[in-house]
């Protein structure tokens, strides 16, 4: 089995500010894992790291074995990785279309690689909006056009960053079940999420940061088995 | 004294530097003639650029009067930098010769002993080519300039001589850039002749739009010689083939000053000088013959002012002296752009328009 | 007329081009209220609050605060009225301070809020109730780091103080939880508690659980259309919301 | 409390720098080189002009390039005072300001409904405006500008003419507004103003008035610079529609973002450091341009916060 | 007014317009699209200007200096873009402002040395110099159609490839998120280099084809570079259409006032106000045309789309 991401001893900060401390975290093939931890934790920033758009102090990211060393964020993202990130960053002028078939691409020549149909199909809300500029969506749909943009990559690696926030029940509902059904295709994903309780049925590696330390690492079962856990660093 | 001290500011930047270069390497022609020296006196010109802002202008006055403390000035180019900074130095008791702009004012009562012109009147020019129009009987003229006192000042100087109709007069924007519309409308008026005054790169603009028309042919153009120079001829090429144009000089003028002048140019900086070269190489002549008439006693100011007003020196554009309000008593000569025998378009001199003109201004000018 | 005290909006109506965000939308919020707005993204929930605050002109419709008609007024003017609103992405001000940001909703509400002389630095009556806010949305430990450094869910908590530091009788709260971990999320949910009685409170949130137990009302806004209003039990029982909003989820 | 926003005054290197401004004409005297004085007084003036822009550019987010054309108001009025026979600088300077503040008042009430690069066009657009019927009055003298056959006078038996007395007349004015201008920066206004420019959204929402803040910012600066335009006018005894030049409001800024937009003194550093650079490079050679580029582009390239920031990264 | 002249008058003011375009049509991208506040845009327009002419004096062919002057151009651009303001674009707009303004001193005092302060001559194809005969009685001139067909060409390119190609879209997208659009695989440092050098590109053509019928000087650019943005302004910046029409707008309007304020004056006032005050009013009616529109349309006629 292939690791598709192994992240060993990250260290990453801004500015002088240090953030995280020797950071681990291995994700295989087709394997869901999700990064747990309160707010400014760090969790953000790892995938920061992970993606390229921040320069860790020290340690290494391999990406489907490459390492990533000094690469830029470009080469990172054609090598696969597949961006939803915190505050959904959309292109604001970019039409919704746009924002969508600009980035798509076939790489992987998957089976059933995304299309613009597919995505709209798993978010009928968007269907009618593909002609509203990017600044003129709602939150939601917002949430919704970065995830289908990142689908569109057809990654090899999908980086969930709060993918939830900002939508309703339904959507959030059809966002799990399209995750579980994505894990077949061999699809990996690391997700952050404040809904813990969906992500344990969904993940089966969770990592819990603590003030930019790895706290906790484990499988779904002892995760829920272990409520000091979600007390002592989910404050529940 | 055992050096003379020229302050030397002229518009050696931004889009009017061509002229302030032509009149600094005139000027500097005459030094370098001499071994750096003036009259028999080490020369110690300070070059300074005004960019063609009164404000730049006034900041190189006082340094040139309060702290290099120099003994003339010289070198401006417009009247729009010399007459917002010539109080400055006139009060500084300072000597100025202008090689080029020569304003009313400075021509009419405010006439100053410190204040001398080699170049021309701002009317003069103008006014030789309404005589000329009035000699061709051309009877129906059309008149363009920029919107500015210079613009106006030039146009008053046609009017003042020609005797005809006028088609059309029009002032445009400075700085313009296309003369379309105002070409279309000039040809709807159907006149003789265009007489038009645009310095600088509107002029250029201005000629090459004309002439692409096809309007050279029904109605032809007439301007004051700084507008149809070598360096126009230069930045416009074929199409200045035609234009006349009057003026004061001219390179092909045959006298010896002149000859002299115009190889010794052509050696040191490889093209044809330009009437602003010219008036820059007499202002030099001028000092030079002033410190050699007081044996290089400038110190005493009455005399050099004297020695200034005699202006014993041999101009390049032959009959020169100045009137009693300092400004130039010469001949005026019409030019033609031609392409000569070796294939060069430059100016040629078909004749001569005035002889002894002497600016209308003089008269009320209170020194004697 | 004489409309009774809290908010009242009638009739609301807003179209960007083609797209109807709002489309006749009404409801009331009585003073003290905790009125909950759900609905399916790009219902007009947002659009609701632009319109409300001021931030956008409504192409047809009235709303009312306590009596007054303040359709026209500009924003700054109906916050002066008592009715401040958050937003859905967080608008803070990066450059200042987590205490200065708050500082600055304080001075907002003082009568020297333009003074041209004495210096603002050191106005104990500018920063102290500022800190205080700032341990109520938790931020206390922070107070001293720009803004532009805080991370996403600290900076949606300021943006909740910033809001109600206003001091404002009626709040617009577009999202509040969103990007809130669960802890933080209980934090808040207490904060709003208390507002309860003191200050009315039209909460726009996806987060049902915290819907469920806040609101003394909800209202439900579909197609920029309110297709029920109603307590809790009535809403969470309500067919058509259930199948346009709920989903079977939280049955 | 920690602020990143407050103003320091540090009391000695205020009381040097003020203390060696003050001696400096009597230091030039000694050596016989008045000249240097009046170069003083220009630095100083456009010190304050610049600073002026400052308040727009650095702390409110104004980014105008429109500025020349309140210099021109004070300037003119100045100019057209005195020719009507009006001398005393105590009516003309505060005639002066006032011309600009109204002017201000007038183009700020239109241009703030823009934002971003559309206000900085609108601005240049008013100005330009401002500059053509300047150049086509002839009541104004056109392209030729007017001359002032003196300067304002201020009683006391002062004479203007004396440069080391309009030295220190203007030494007086500059120092007076700077104090006041910090004054201001730290005041609620000065916040507002610097809140506005970092998010005027949300000080809409909690409920600032942020045109009109906008506006009385707009209007400051106005203000001094029309002062600073009627020092000018006084200085160089003449006016001319190039104060209004399109290009004198980019110098300017220019001279801001040299300084240090957002930085106190960084209208002052900036002002000083092109003045005596062009002073300097016009001395040695003609191509003065190139050499003020290269320092420009050097400065941007490696003091990314202006001169202001990097006395502080060398302070440190 | 004669119907041809009016006609003629309608030519020039379109003619102007699309004039005007070439240079707002460099600007439009690399101001627009890229969201960078280029100054020395004119500049690369007078370095454009002056490699035509050089290059037509020595072989003596119009074309060979259309492409000289674009290629030579494109490479400076793109020389400028890495070396100075690439650093420059995680920096506010200030920084922008203050680089390239430096760039134009020292582009105009290195031109004054290499060329000398004298313009130089650049002149137009003998088959192009002179007038065609559109209709009956309208002579016009035939360059100066040439100028208004390049400037639709461009227009028309410039508005397929940002609107309707993916390069278009990354070009946006980097423009408003430089980070994320990396992050989506775009490699935005050599795409940003690029468009710089297609903009440069722009910039010669519209220096080497305005060259015969303007002054070829230093600073011929800085004037024009102003009207370029107006121009921009008006239509809404980051929209080629919008540029197109507000260049097409103050054409006309340029055109219009010029010809027709004057006249209108002399016949209302007083000759003395009217020689004055027409040409003033004409000379600042563009910027009164910007104002108005900003006045109303606060983020220009057409708000950045395509
Ligand atoms: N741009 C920045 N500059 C400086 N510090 C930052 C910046 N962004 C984040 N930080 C700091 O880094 C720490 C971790 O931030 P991060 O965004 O990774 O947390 P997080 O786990 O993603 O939190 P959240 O759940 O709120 O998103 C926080 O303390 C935050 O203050
Ligand atoms: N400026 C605009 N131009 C065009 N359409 C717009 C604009 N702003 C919003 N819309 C549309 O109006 C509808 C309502 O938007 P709004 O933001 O109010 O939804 P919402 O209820 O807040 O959704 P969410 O829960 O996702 O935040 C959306 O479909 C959106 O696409
Ligand atoms: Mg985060
Ligand atoms: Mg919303």
């Amino acid at each position: 089995m292939s690791a598709v991401l192994e992240v060993d001893g990250l260290s990453a900060g801004y500015g002088t500010g240090r953030v995280l401390f020797g950071v681990g975290l291995h994700i295989e093939a087709g394997e869901a894992a999700t990064l747990l931890g309160r707010n400014g934790m760090g969790k953000t920033t790892t995938v920061r790291c992970i993606a390229g758009l921040l320069r860790p102090v020290e340690g290494t990211i391999r990406l489907a074995g490459e390492p990533v060393g000094q690469r830029g964020a470009d080469w990172i993202g054609r090598a696969g990785l597949g961006l939803v990130p915190e505050g959904r960053r959309i292109f604001p002028n970019l039409t919704m279309r746009e924002n969508l078939v600009a980035f798509a691409a076939n790489r992987r020549a998957a089976a059933d690689p995304w299309t613009l149909e597919r995505v709209l199909d798993l978010f009928p809300p968007l269907a009618p909006r593909l002609g509203n500029l990017g600044s003129q969506l709602s939150g939601g749909e917002q949430q919704m056009l970065a995830i289908g943009r990142a689908l569109l990559t057809n990654p090899v690696l999908l980086i969930l960053d709060e993918a939830t926030e900002g939508l309703a029940p339904l959507p959030r509902e059809a966002i799990w079940r399209a995750l579980q059904r994505l894990r077949a295709t061999g699809l990996a994903v690391l997700a952050i999420d404040k809904h813990v309780d969906r992500l344990a049925a969904i993940a089966a590696r969770h990592t819990i940061l603590d003030r930019g330390r790895v706290a906790w690492t484990g499988s779904s079962a002892e995760l829920t088995a272990d409520r000091s856990l979600w007390e002592r660093y989910l404050g529940l | 004294a055992d050096k003379i001290k020229v302050g030397f500011m002229s518009t050696l930047s931004g889009p009017g530097a061509a002229l302030g270069v032509d009149i600094r390497d005139g000027f500097e022609l005459v030094a370098k003639g001499e071994g750096g020296k003036l009259g028999g006196l080490t020369a110690d010109i300070s070059i300074a650029d005004d960019q063609q802002s009164p404000d730049t202008g006034r900041q190189v006055v006082e340094r040139f009067t309060k702290r290099d403390r120099v003994d003339v000035i010289t070198g401006m180019v417009f009247s729009n930098v010399l007459l917002p900074v010539m109080p400055a130095i006139l009060a500084s008791g300072t000597v100025y010769i202008s090689p080029n702009t020569g304003p009313e004012d400075y021509a009419a009562e405010k006439c100053d002993p410190n204040f001398f012109v080699v170049s021309w009147q701002n009317e003069d020019t103008a006014s030789a080519m309404g005589q000329v129009m009035n000699d061709r009987s051309l009877k129906n003229v059309y008149l363009i300039a920029p919107n500015y006192p210079g613009g106006r000042e030039t146009l008053n100087g046609f009017k003042r001589t020609y005797k005809g109709a006028i088609a059309g007069e029009v002032y445009t924007r400075l700085g313009q850039l296309d003369y379309a519309a105002e070409i279309a409308t000039l040809r709807a008026a159907r006149p003789d002749a265009v007489f038009f005054f645009l310095p600088g790169g509107m002029g250029t603009n201005f000629i090459k739009q004309y002439v692409s028309a096809g309007a050279q042919q029904d109605a032809r153009l007439y301007t004051p010689g700084y507008s149809a120079d070598e360096d126009t001829i230069k930045s416009v090429g074929e199409p200045m083939v035609g234009i006349l144009n009057t003026a004061q000089w001219a390179h092909d003028l045959d006298n010896p000053a002149n000859r002299k002048f115009v190889a010794d140019f052509q050696k040191a900086y490889g093209r044809l000088p330009t009437m602003y070269a010219q008036q820059g190489y007499d202002a030099a002549q001028l000092i030079a013959a002033a410190v050699r008439d007081t044996g290089g006693r400038i110190e005493d100011k009455a005399a050099f002012r004297q020695a200034l007003h005699a202006a014993r020196f041999d101009s390049p554009r032959g009959r020169f002296r100045f009137n009693t309000n300092n400004y130039p008593i010469q001949d005026y000569y019409l030019r033609e752009v031609v392409k000569d025998g070796a294939g060069r378009i430059t100016n040629k001199t078909i004749g001569k328009v005035y002889t002894d003109y002497a600016d209308p201004f003089a008269a009320r000018c209170k020194m004697k | 007329m004489t409309a009774p005290p809290g908010l009242q909006v009638d009739g609301l109506r807003k179209r960007f081009g083609g797209v109807s965000a709002l489309d006749d939308a009404s409801l009331a919020v009585k003073p003290g209220e905790l009125h909950a707005l759900i609905g399916p993204n790009g219902a007009g929930k947002t659009t609701l609050i632009q319109l409300v605050s001021g931030a956008e002109r409504a192409d047809a419709g009235r709303i009312v605060l306590d009596g007054a008609v303040i359709d026209g007024l500009p924003m700054h003017r109906r916050v002066a009225l008592g009715l401040a609103r958050s937003f859905q992405i967080s608008s803070v001000f990066p450059a200042f301070t987590v205490l200065e940001n708050v500082a600055l909703a304080i001075q907002a509400r003082s009568r020297a809020r333009c003074a041209v002389w004495r210096p603002v630095a050191g106005q104990a009556a500018l920063f102290e109730p500022a800190r205080r806010v700032l341990d109520v949305v938790g931020l206390g430990a922070r107070s001293d780091i720009a803004a532009g450094a805080l991370s996403h869910g600290e900076r949606r908590r300021l943006e909740i103080g910033l809001t109600v530091a206003t001091g404002a009788r009626l709040l617009l709260l577009d999202e509040p939880l969103a990007g809130l971990g669960p802890d933080e999320s209980a934090r808040v949910v207490a904060l709003l508690r208390t507002f309860k009685g003191q200050a009315g409170i039209l909460l726009v949130e996806h987060d049902m659980d915290a819907v469920f137990q806040l609101a003394d009302r909800i209202s439900v806004l579909v197609h920029g259309r309110v297709i029920a209003s109603g307590v809790p039990q009535a809403i969470r029982a309500h067919p058509e919301v259930r199948r346009a909003y709920l989903g079977e989820s939280t049955a | 409390m920690a602020s990143t926003l407050h103003i320091g005054l540090r009391p000695l290197p205020t009381l040097v720098l003020v203390a060696s401004l003050v001696l400096l004409p009597v230091v030039l005297t000694a050596v016989d080189q008045p000249f240097y004085i009046v170069l003083a007084s220009r630095v100083l003036i456009y010190a304050l002009i610049a600073s002026s822009l400052n308040l727009l550019i650095g702390y409110g987010g104004m980014v105008s390039l429109g500025h020349a054309c309140f210099v021109g108001a004070g300037a003119y009025t100045t100019a057209v005072l005195v020719h009507a026979g009006i001398g005393s600088a105590w009516l003309a300077w505060p005639a002066a300001a006032l011309a600009g503040a109204v002017l201000a008042a007038m183009i700020g009430a239109v241009s703030l409904r823009t934002r971003g690069v559309y206000f900085i066009m609108i601005t240049l657009a008013f100005a330009q405006m401002a500059y053509y019927v300047v150049v086509s009055l002839r009541a104004l003298g056109g392209d030729d500008g007017l001359v002032l056959p003196r300067r304002t006078g201020y009683g006391f038996g002062l004479d203007p003419h004396a440069d080391m007395t309009f030295y220190y007349a203007v030494l007086g004015v500059v120092v007076l507004l700077m104090a006041g201008l910090r004054r201001l920066l730290n005041a609620p206004l000065g916040r507002a103003l610097q809140a506005i420019r970092d998010n005027d959204v949300r000080m809409e929402a909690i409920g600032f008035p942020v045109f009109r803040i906008q506006l009385a910012g707009f209007v400051i600066a106005g203000a001094t610079a029309g002062l600073g335009g009627g020092l000018l006018a006084d200085l160089n005894q003449q006016v001319s529609p190039s104060l209004l030049h399109w290009t004198q409001s980019g110098t300017l800024m220019v001279m801001v973002i040299l300084g240090g937009a957002g930085r106190f003194l960084g209208g002052v550093l900036g002002a000083a450091v092109l003045l005596l650079a062009q002073e300097l490079f016009s001395d040695v050679t003609t191509h003065t341009a190139l050499g003020i580029g290269l320092v420009l582009l050097a400065v941007v390239l490696f003091a990314p916060a202006g001169l202001a920031g990097l006395w502080r990264q060398v302070a440190r | 007014m004669p119907l041809t002249l009016l006609a003629e008058q309608a030519l020039n003011g379109l003619q102007l317009g699309l004039m005007l375009f070439l240079l707002a049509a460099g600007l439009t991208l690399v101001f627009g699209i890229m969201d960078m506040i280029n100054l020395a845009h004119g500049t690369l327009y007078m370095i454009g200007a002056y490699l035509a002419a050089t290059v037509a004096e020595a072989s003596g062919s119009f074309v060979a200096a259309i492409a000289a002057a674009v290629v030579g151009t494109a490479v400076i651009g793109m020389a400028l873009e890495l070396t100075v303001l690439r650093p420059l674009y995680r920096r506010s707009h200030l920084h922008q402002v203050l680089a390239t303004f430096a760039l134009i001193l020292i582009a105009n005092e290195l031109v004054r040395i290499i060329w000398g302060a004298q313009p130089i001559a650049l002149n137009m194809p003998a088959a192009l110099s002179g007038p065609v005969e559109l209709a009956p009685g309208l002579r016009y001139p035939a360059y100066r159609l040439v100028v208004i067909g390049v400037g639709l060409a461009a227009a028309l390119l410039l508005y397929v490839v940002v609107v309707h190609t993916r390069v278009g879209m990354w070009l946006r997208a980097g423009a408003s998120d430089r980070e994320m659009a990396s992050a989506m695989g775009v490699n935005t440092a050599w795409l940003f280099t690029a468009a710089f050098g297609a903009g440069a590109a722009l910039c010669a053509v519209a220096g080497a084809l305005l060259g015969p019928l303007l002054a070829v000087q230093v600073g011929m650019g800085e004037n024009i570079l102003i009207l370029a943005f107006v121009v921009i302004v008006i239509g809404g910046i980051g929209s080629v259409r919008g540029a197109l029409v507000g260049a097409l707008l103050v054409g006309i309007l340029d055109t219009v006032g010029r010809t027709a304020l004057p006249a209108l004056f002399r016949a209302l006032a007083s000759p003395e106000v009217a020689s004055e005050a027409g040409p003033a009013l004409a000379s600042m009616l563009i910027y009164v045309l910007m104002a108005g529109v900003l006045c109303f349309r606060p983020r220009g006629l057409f708000p950045a789309r395509g």
